[in-house]
């Protein structure tokens, strides 16, 4: 069995007193003990930004990228090492504006990734700018009056992407964390998981309080049915009063995109030998189709 | 009689298939033994306008378009009108006599007219007009009198995935057309090409050469968004993906092809994006990461004119500097720019290796011109046994497993190469990072650390500028005017050189493909002993001179500069002598 | 009133005959001249691909920019100049291909701008490599066995992103797709037309044909509620033997993001002075805050 | 007693405000009329770690940070350790004898302790632990004597915003600790401060100073992504966007950034995005853009150490070269580099006024070092009424309506420049298209055109040219040592020189702020008098050498070359002079 202290390296994390990126990454290496995966067997990648340093914190491989683009760098690595459990870890800027564009494609890939993303509605490291989740009317350096943008709903985006699994949970809520996690990498595809995580320096608004007042668990409602899309849009909707938390949506038995790549049924790409050893023969025949 | 010497257009509007028929030609008289050269030259847009195909036939190996045109073969009028100018006396129009071709203005030249109702002999075997082109090049075959059994075999084999009938429809076009030319004109045109003895070579254009060679170095992993002059790379790739065990992938756009790229190269493949000018400025970014997070990867540039979109179709040699000094801050990298199908060749296995020695990225920069003319090249040039795959420092499994303390990827070595795991083995556990890092990769940001972070990174290209190879000098060695090149103006800038050489000049060249590290001293060596340096560049500024100066001191003498888009020939070489040499 | 001739310009296109784009073009020439609008009046912002090219055919303001930035280029007009109709019209690999981050955020942004898919489900300018909304199995170029991916759903993202008007018409239905233009300028918001266009060409199956067994009018349906946010994702989310067309989506009242904009207030940005009358003296009292 | 000259440290952790107190107190002492100089130190991390704030006070203008902190206000044990072995014999600690510090080790060296209890005035005065700085300034003021309303009076302003409690609570706070240190340790320091009499002057950064410029120049547009060092533009102009009529934009990526400030540029407004080196990667293939349509725009990069993310909130001058040469193609740029918070504020204003005259994207490149670092200076130096705008040609609406014939946007005209119409006017409208394009701006492949038009557009260079300015010399004119410098590290170089004439040497230095189009002979002017030239740069290469070789074939004797994301500093500029120059 693994065991979260596998995970530590000598390397004191440099978040804030407070952080909910501590929750995040406590919750993540349980979830990898709970799964007994071995640091060797996990690549982290992450962007830049506060949370995007878990990688650094954590003994395992890892990919810290940069700002925006964690997914293609991950899918690049999956697609040519797929026995790796690879686990995107990025903040709300990085990955939903930023990196924008990849997390939309990634989603209709459906490429085996969990995507962890730590949503603090501001951009931390850069002190403290609205994010695309920040709310309408969030005031920060560069929406002095206000933010005038609707918020990403990042759980509706995904739904509508293609996404296969699509949840989110709460930093303060560790295990319920650790366990969405779980859940996630368990998944075949893509996985989304929405990661609330107070920022206590910067937002004085979306704190762990106020999550705490709004969250609740998808699982705690009897009869909600995550394989059904539309119940899942209609619930990913809600925000505000009431915060879902959980997995809104899962679909299983969808072909991931490694499943389908011809090359990759060879088995791992990394391990095939640079060139085949009938390599020479078929060389001759490539040129021979240029005479 | 001129004979095995000469040079055809095929013009015609976009979709006509100017440039298939125009390469199953090249085929056909590589076939019969003759060296080819060519040269498609088409609009952004995909139907309609005007392209063209030019050819040029030789028996000894030829390196670049060029020449006035013996033969137009026009399917359209306009193709007349653009081309008219440029064909000499004794040379000839093939057209139909649908079209409004005044043969008296040719008559008045001493062009000669071949009106062949290319489209009723297609009509009346039956087939479609995507087929008058067929019927153009079985024309040509009887004008010239060149062996049908080449072109037939040419047009067997292109059609043969469309079925027997296809084929046999073509073939029954291209006979007719024969036919009705040797009838109509007997053998009226002096210009006559037949098969030579020789060895069986291929006919095959830049990036069709690159991939090649990508191939052979055990390259698994090609990343790209579509854009001309690079488009054929990933498509060449992705046809043949499947059988090669390669993963291919068009991207959501160049930032995610390059960072898919980089992170199969992180995880131990050999990988590759392909692009062009404007895709390559979205890729600077990762190009920085690679170079932080010391990530062998491979990227091609394409180059097309610009700025901006410029001429999508076209070529140019402007991002040269660019290239050089693409993303913040600084680390080292590889450029290699070959000037020939050879050289591309080559530059396929080499890039990988370059990029896995020194792990860091490798950039091979060439250009539409390059990359989509064709050329007959002896098979023997593409030769497996010299492509050596050296991955550079990697720990195997028994190496790692003896490991004792941490893995430092980052390790200060005296080369700055620092040995790397393949991520997935338990003692191979760390990260890479952006940031600047320590040994082990983890961020720092202590100046003593960083400092030698830096020297370590820079220190790489200490070893790699020695292994750049010297530029080739081509020519008279006593030469008066040296030329300066690099990348794809090599082939007109040789022809331009023997022109000179044979007619009692004394001219040379000095070719860099191996541009970064510069490798001063070994670009110098040449060119100190040259008496008057021309450069040469399809550019407006003469990078390639800047570049020199700055690494040299050497001041060229002249410039050859041309950006309208359209390749460099040897004519406008000589045309354009500086007065002092002329 | 003007007149479709008035956006006549001597210039031929380049399309191949037949293609979708030319439905495309003079359904947005009959929709000016429908709303009365005047060339100087309009803004086209395209970016690169054939359908891209349009302005350059059309009399009218026009910036041909880049591959996949024609929504950032055309928010730059639009808050100097909100005076100006400014109208997107660019490839499915220019809007949801390369350019998917902008699409997103300029919907949340509601920045009042038409944006006008040439939806061809192909990339036609580079000749044919399959494009977002190609469907599964598609076989081109780039995807030789079929592509793997998922399609982009255009309309379920829009919604998904809080687009205020969300609509889909068909190139080879001139007066619908003129009509759903007009609507789609007269909204105030960020409005998308997803313009459905053979590429006779490249996408073979794709068709004419194809899309006229298959379109549908939502218009035609009874009792089509378009300002249900849950029932247009339904909508949206059919594709295959029926394709609704139509305005599937409109919420009308929302403020734009130029109406939040307090420097917008005092009229066009770029008919302000360049420097204020009373700029002197604000400047001295700038200067003092530093001292 | 060394009077008003002086080198103070605060050192602490990131959140303890060391930043804002270091430059409160700079403020204050600005008020006494002396002059200072500011330089924050901290890392990419919001809380703990260690941090500070160098500040300089002299009673002449001061261009540098540099020389041994005489008094270290540590508000942590981390930072006497930090910064102890610095501190020259008759220099103080001051610190909370809460922190384990060995004050025998400081009294060993002749350092004097000042164990001032900051926690506990602050805790006794009713504060919290985040207004331990304000009782370290107390404490300071105390020490060295200086003039307490000054503080005070800085304390008010800049708590103002929280109400009058809060200022109240500060000021006791600090009333307390000065109380505090004059009882305990009387006047045993040595270093004194005191005010003088002296024109108020301005405490300012150089994004600031930026700000400033573009506001006068009417900048009515700026859009960015927030990346440090850059971040500071962007926010101080929106928190002023409402008062000042001008929009500001949090794009979703640079991309977007920069081509919301180009269609902005396009609509007829002054536009500018901000950003450092990685954003600008990202811009790269937009700059293209602005430059093949003729659209005017500015962009500001804020250098910080790479490759990628490197030191994210440290100092370099790494891409230069990058800047000069970034995206594919050729085309007019003009890039200036301001070296002091005067010429931020010139740069400001000129950036808007070259970028519309020559319809060109224009750049102006800072760093780190001289974003952040604060300067006093004269009121007088931010000089509004020299603050010509020049728009460059410009359609007015009469021209227009006279115009007959259609609007030529890319008119071919001798200077390369065409009358620019902004759009909206009936007889304005015209397409302007990244494709290669003609006059009336419709896309063309025609060679002619094609060759005509990049030359037009080069041809800009030509006047542009002209009038950039020479570089600035500035030391002795019969020098044995010139200097060669760009952008920020102006300053050091400048007290450098200062300190060389001073002991007797003849050194000076030739500083360029003008380097695109490069001004070649107006640089080799001073250079070739030059007897000596030492290359200083915050960077590995020494790319201002390179460029100046490329340029003018002059090659520097020795390059002083710093990289580790720390400001070069005087002392660090002497300590390293080539031996042949010691
Ligand atoms: C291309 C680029 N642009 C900007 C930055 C600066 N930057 C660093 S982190 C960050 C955003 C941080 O916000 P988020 O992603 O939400 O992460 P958080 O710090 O909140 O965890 C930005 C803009 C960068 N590193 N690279
Ligand atoms: C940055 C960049 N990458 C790639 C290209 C090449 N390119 C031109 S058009 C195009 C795609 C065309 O597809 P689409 O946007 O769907 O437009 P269509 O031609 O189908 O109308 C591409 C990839 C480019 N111009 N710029
Ligand atoms: S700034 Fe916010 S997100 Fe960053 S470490 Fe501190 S609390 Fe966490
Ligand atoms: S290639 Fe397709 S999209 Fe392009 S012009 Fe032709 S038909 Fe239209
Ligand atoms: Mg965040
Ligand atoms: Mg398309």
């Amino acid at each position: 069995m693994s065991d979260v202290k596998d995970f530590f390296v000598p390397v004191r994390p440099t978040w804030c007193v407070g952080c909910g990126d501590y929750g995040i990454w406590n919750a993540v290496k349980m979830a990898l003990a709970g799964l007994d995966l071995k640091p060797y067997q996990v690549m982290f990648v992450s962007g830049i930004g506060c949370g995007s340093k878990l990688p650094d914190y954590t003994r395992a491989n890892g990919y810290l990228s940069i700002h925006g683009r964690p997914m293609p760098v991950a899918t690049g690595i999956r697609l040519a090492n797929h026995s790796l459990r690879v686990i995107a870890v990025h903040g709300d800027g990085d990955g939903y504006g930023i990196g924008g564009n990849h997390f939309l494609h990634a989603m209709r890939r459906n490429i085996d990734i969990v995507d962890i993303i730590q949503d603090n509605q501001i951009y931390g490291l850069t002190k403290g700018q609205y994010s695309p989740t920040s709310d309408r009317g969030f005031v920060t350096t560069t929406s002095p009056e206000g933010a005038i943008e609707a918020a990403v709903n990042p759980l509706a985006l995904a739904l509508a992407a293609g996404a296969t699994f699509v949840s989110r949970s709460f930093a303060g809520d560790l295990k319920h964390l650790a366990d969405t996690i779980m859940k996630a990498i368990n998944h075949r595809g893509y996985a989304l998981v929405d990661a609330l995580q107070p920022c206590v320096t910067f937002n004085r608004v979306n704190t762990y309080d106020w999550y705490r007042q709004r969250v609740y668990k998808v699982e705690d409602e009897t009869g909600y049915d995550p394989t059904d899309r539309m119940k899942a849009f209609a619930k990913a909707l809600e925000w505000g009063e009431r915060i879902p938390t959980g997995v809104i949506y899962q679909v299983e038995g969808k072909p991931t995109y490694e499943d389908q790549v011809p090359a990759m049924r060879a088995g791992l790409l990394v391990k095939q030998p640079i060139v085949s050893p009938r390599f020479a023969e078929e060389f001759e025949a490539l040129k021979d189709a240029f005479v | 009689m001129p004979l095995n010497d000469m040079t055809f257009i095929i013009g015609g509007e976009a979709g006509q298939g100017v440039e298939s028929s125009g390469a199953g030609f090249c085929k056909a008289l590589a076939r019969g033994g003759l060296h080819v050269f060519g040269l498609p030259d088409y609009r952004s847009r995909i139907r309609g306008g005007h392209n063209f195909f030019q050819i040029r036939a030789g028996t000894r190996p030829l390196y670049s378009h060029g020449g006035p045109p013996h033969l137009l073969m026009a399917l359209t009028e306009e193709a007349v009108l653009r081309h008219r100018e440029d064909i000499p006396a004794g040379g000839g129009v093939l057209y139909d006599p649908e079209h409004a071709v005044d043969a008296g203005w040719l008559k008045a030249r001493g062009i000669l007219a071949f009106p062949v109702p290319l489209g009723k002999i297609v009509k009346d075997a039956g087939g479609t007009r995507a087929m008058v082109n067929t019927a153009a090049l079985g024309a040509a075959t009887g004008l010239t009198g060149y062996d049908f059994s080449k072109v037939a075999s040419v047009i067997e084999d292109n059609f043969r995935r469309k079925g027997q009938d296809v084929v046999d429809l073509n073939l029954k076009i291209a006979q007719a057309a024969l036919d009705y030319v040797r009838t109509t004109f007997a053998s009226s045109f002096d210009y006559r090409l037949e098969p030579v003895s020789g060895p069986p070579r291929m006919v095959i254009n830049g990036n069709q050469a690159f991939c090649l060679g990508a191939l052979a170095a055990g390259c698994k992993f090609v990343a790209a968004y579509p854009m001309t002059p690079s488009t054929t790379i990933i498509e060449f790739m992705s046809a043949r993906a499947a059988r090669y065990g390669i993963v291919t992938k068009h991207t959501e756009d160049e930032i995610a092809a390059v960072c898919m790229a980089i992170g199969a190269g992180h995880a131990g493949v050999r990988a590759m994006a392909s692009t062009s000018g404007g895709g390559f400025s979205l890729m600077v970014e990762a190009l920085g990461l690679a170079g932080m997070t010391e990530t062998p990867v491979v990227i091609v540039e394409a180059q097309r004119p610009g700025p901006s979109t410029g001429l999508a179709t076209r070529t140019e040699q402007g991002d040269l500097l660019f290239l050089l000094h693409a993303s913040q801050g600084e680390f080292p990298r590889i450029v290699l720019a070959p000037g020939t199908v050879e050289q591309c060749y080559e530059a396929g296995i080499r890039a990988f290796n370059l990029a896995e020695r020194y792990q860091t990225p490798a950039i091979v920069i060439s250009d539409e011109f390059l990359a989509g003319a064709i050329r007959s090249v002896e098979k023997e040039a593409f030769d497996l046994s010299e492509a050596t795959i050296d991955r550079g420092q990697i720990l195997s499994d028994a190496e790692l497993d003896a490991l004792d303390g941490p893995y430092r990827r980052y390790q200060f070595t005296g080369s700055g190469i620092s040995p790397r795991a393949i991520p997935g083995h338990p003692k191979a556990v760390y990260s890479a990072t952006s940031d600047e890092h320590d040994e082990e990769g983890h961020i720092t940001e202590e100046a003593d650390i960083r400092t030698r972070m830096v020297e370590k990174r820079m220190r790489k290209l200490e070893a790699a500028r020695q292994e750049m190879r010297a530029p080739e000098t081509y020519g008279s060695p006593e030469a008066d005017i040296t030329f300066l090149a690099w990348g794809s103006t090599y082939g007109p800038l040789r022809e331009a050189v023997d022109v000179l050489n044979r007619s009692g000049r004394k001219a040379n060249l000095v070719h860099l493909v191996d541009i970064w590290p510069f490798p001063g001293e070994k670009v110098v060596a040449p060119l100190s002993r040259a008496k008057y340096i021309v450069d040469v560049e399809s550019n407006y500024s003469g990078q390639m001179a800047s570049l020199l100066r700055m690494h040299t001191g050497i001041v060229v003498n002249a410039r050859i500069l041309k950006y309208d888009g359209r390749a460099l020939s040897p004519d406008y070489i000589l045309a354009h002598l500086p007065e002092e040499v002329k």
